[in-house]
């Protein structure tokens, strides 16, 4: 309980504490950004794509804890895998990955979700050129 | 390392001799004072004790300070009561727009059932009302005007005693939440000319779940609570005898301590000031530059979040506080930095630092230093952060 | 001469194990639970783990379970709460003409200005209210049936569950008033079959000033006291943590102590009632004769005056209570007694003694003896005894 | 404190542990009766007249503390009065003689006033038979 408040996972506090994959991608083979500041969270995805595969995803983040965390996490999950396989992350398996979520905190993985798929589609509308 | 507590607007430890004033009535003299042999009219002789305690460190009489379950409870009392009592006069409410929720919520609930018509003055940047914007709203049907003496999150005092001079002129009746100022600052009833008036102890060093409401002699209101005849019929319930001991020893307290305190509190807030806006770029001040409580400080601080620099606060043991939206389940960034016209971005980065009996200006130093790191961490991670550098 | 309190059902000590377990919560651990740094987020955490253990306790789930500032507002917020958000659904409410104040004034409020009808049955000679008139009262326009658990001042134990059979037949809701029986007799809502169930702290040997009301889920209630996002949105008002704390510390020891506890007591309030009656003459019980609280013993002494012999005793320090005009401002003698149909001068002549923890068969024995040489001496100078006398 | 509710005064207490004259009178000169079951107060009161002086005062009351007080003290003020003088013994002054009286019961003095007139009128309509 000492490291972060209650209604945060320890696996959500974790990447919090060191977020994975920050920064971005000089010339990514697609970008994704969701959100505005209206709302008070903004997620920018980057993603290297080779053979038809996810080898590095980066993300920077305007947003509370559980928006980081998942921006991390979803990072993570995407590395290694197919478009396909990419495209079926959910908003609920990157909560699920860091242990859940608290409900008002859901929104965040659909971003997360969503700038994933915002990246994925830039990389396949780029790739039809 | 040991935990540097900056959300006394929040709450406050009670304070050890408070809780040393409080322990005899838990079990030693515990009666009901609505009983009639000694041992209850010994808990009713230390209630009105207390009582006249109260009452007088605000210039009032004894018999028009009613205790109340709290802050939120006394302010309902205050807007429902006097609601309903007056309602033969008219139907229409006076207060801010960056009241606290107890009495915003209170309004839309009179608004929503009550039939009654709720003007939201607008404040200006340092979230000041103006009194002549109050003078322009009465109407003939108006029957209350509520504005809080002190803001609880960016911590501007009002012109009370201006504004109360426009109510008072129109013959109404004039509300004032003072959760945030009684303890912390001089407070008057009639130097304020006011007729209601909201305390919380947990605000001032006392029990959580104990409050009370000023009210004027000879002010028509309705009880909110009903049954019993406790308080003179006001407000029914068995009485909370320690916590209502409790208010009165922190207020006995804040008498003996408050001008020194407030002194030492305002050489920190603005060595705080100072420290963030000289450590950091792209940081404002929110509310007022000098007519705010001596312990508050809020400031946005640009292209980060809010509760993000909280939990990472957190993780260096410094509580704060923050008008993001997502510290709160609407998801709206805090109604009082909306009212002040922040952008978005500036309300989600605020933070509310509020400095209490034990900080010192170590203390003070360390946050600032601790923030900066936090926040350079943080914007290396922020799209807007990004932007911003390439806009320049 | 040491203190004998027999009167736990205005108000009881707080256990000195609840007092203990409320400390670290007024000064260490005095977050608020709506502060989002860990410390806030500590005090959150206590307050659901003590309010899973409230809710056990009387069979509930922890979402069931708001905490309030005691039994009036329990009972307020109840019948408030569920008439504003079921007007639509009808405006009658039906409840007992032997309820504590804070169901009858709350209903007399929502006759005078909520528009509402509210039927006040009557009770037999025991105080019992029949299922049967619960029944005929029913209309399809009735929204709300309050009867008490327990009566506080005879003690009469009512036939919730029964009543529950007609009240939920008819699809209405049911709310009890358990402020007298949580942590002495069993309660549990399923068993009674009811809705809504108020409870108070300090009539189970926990603080004053913290309350509860349970709320089955589903049911459509309007929040009382309106302000901040506590208790999810049904509550207003910083959390009373300590108080909360005690409430809970207070039910942990009921369930383990009160098994026991009600027998020794019902032996003990047994001995008391027929030594009242065996040692003196024209001395009736008053309530059930078994089914009562185990700890009430309500009598009428023909010929005196209650507050007479109230304090009397209490020159003897013997704590006790009455149902007299005299010790209430109304002049009025209590409204309980007059329901059971009393004559006037026997309900000025009511003496409760309800016992505690506390209390022995020693001093039991003492009461009898000290209120017999009281009650001899009064009627000396009482002209309705010598009438009495005359008659005979 | 210790010896008696705060709304009582000492006096009230003292009159009320020790009250004086109690009792009825055999053949008196004047009888008071006043109150009723229902509002929980009967007060009767004795009065023995040698020429024209009240030489004994006696009562028996059904009532409350300050009932019981206030008989007392009333019949001690009436001592040693003329008729004439009793006349004008004034609820309030029963009440100043007690060192005060909580105002919800202040009636009780009221009813001793009452008492007093009634057996003093009773006296006097004997008298002139
Ligand atoms: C300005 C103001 N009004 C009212 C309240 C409510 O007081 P309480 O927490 O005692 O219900 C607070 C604090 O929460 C406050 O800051
Ligand atoms: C039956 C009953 N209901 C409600 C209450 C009110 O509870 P509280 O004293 O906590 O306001 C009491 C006690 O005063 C009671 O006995």
């Amino acid at each position: 309980m000492r490291d972060g408040p209650a209604r945060y996972s320890e696996k959500v506090m974790e990447h919090f504490k060191n977020p994975r994959n920050v920064g971005e991608i000089e010339n990514p083979d697609g970008v994704g950004q969701v959100g505005n500041p209206v709302c008070g969270d903004i997620m920018e995805l980057y993603i290297r794509v080779k053979d038809g595969i996810i080898t590095e995803a980066k993300f920077k983040t305007f947003g509370c804890g559980a928006a980081i965390a998942t921006s991390s996490m979803v990072t993570e999950m995407v590395k290694g895998k197919s478009i396909e396989e990419a495209l079926k992350i959910s908003n609920r398996a990157v909560a699920e990955a860091l242990g859940g979520l608290p409900s008002v905190k859901m929104h965040c993985s659909v971003l997360a979700e969503e700038a994933l798929k915002s990246a994925l589609e830039d990389y396949l509308s780029k790739s039809k050129r | 390392m040991k935990r540097i507590f900056l959300d006394h607007a929040a709450t406050t430890p009670a304070h050890p001799e408070v809780v040393k004033a409080m322990l005899p009535y838990f079990t030693g003299a515990f009666g009901n004072p609505s009983s009639i042999y000694s041992y209850g009219q010994e808990a009713k002789v230390a209630v009105e004790k207390v009582r006249a305690k109260v009452a007088g460190f605000i210039g009032a009489k004894s018999e028009e300070v009613i205790f109340t379950g709290g802050g939120t409870e006394a302010d309902n009392f205050a807007l429902k009561g006097i609601a309903l009592a007056n309602e033969h006069k008219g139907n229409h409410i006076i207060t801010t727009s960056i009241e606290h929720h107890a009495v915003i919520e209170t309004c839309k609930f009179l608004e929503r059932r009550g039939g009654f018509k709720v003007t939201y003055l607008p404040v200006d940047g340092y979230g000041l009302v103006d009194p002549q914007e109050v003078k322009k709203a009465i109407t003939n049907k108006t029957i209350l005007v509520s504005v809080m003496n002190a803001n609880n999150e960016i911590g501007t005092i009002q012109p009370i005693d201006e504004i109360s001079k426009y109510v008072k002129e129109a013959g109404i009746l004039f509300h004032t939440d003072a959760v945030q100022t009684v303890g912390h600052i001089p407070v008057n009833v009639d130097e304020l000319g006011i007729d209601l008036l909201s305390i919380s102890a947990h605000k001032l060093y006392g029990p959580k779940g104990v409050g009370a409401l000023y009210i004027r002699k000879g002010t028509r209101i309705s009880p909110f609570v009903h049954g019993g005849e406790q308080e003179r019929g006001r407000r029914a319930g068995t009485e909370n005898v320690p916590g209502i001991v409790g208010l009165s020893k922190a207020i006995e307290l804040a008498r003996q301590e408050m001008g020194e305190e407030a002194k030492r509190l305002a050489c920190l807030r603005d060595r705080l000031i100072q420290g963030l806006l000289e450590n950091l770029d792209h940081v404002h001040l929110n509310g007022h530059p000098f007519r705010r409580l001596p312990n508050n400080v809020n400031v946005s601080v640009d292209f980060v979040e809010g509760e993000s620099m909280l939990l990472n606060l957190d993780l260096e043991n410094i509580c704060a506080s923050t008008g993001s939206a997502c510290s709160s389940s609407s998801l709206e960034p805090s109604h009082v930095l909306r009212a002040l016209g922040l952008p978005p971005e500036q309300a989600h980065g605020s933070l509310r630092f509020t400095l209490g009996r034990e900080n010192t200006a170590d203390e003070v130093d360390l946050v600032v230093e601790v923030l900066s790191r936090i926040v350079t961490r943080l914007r290396a991670m922020s799209p807007l952060f990004k932007n911003s550098r390439v806009a320049k």
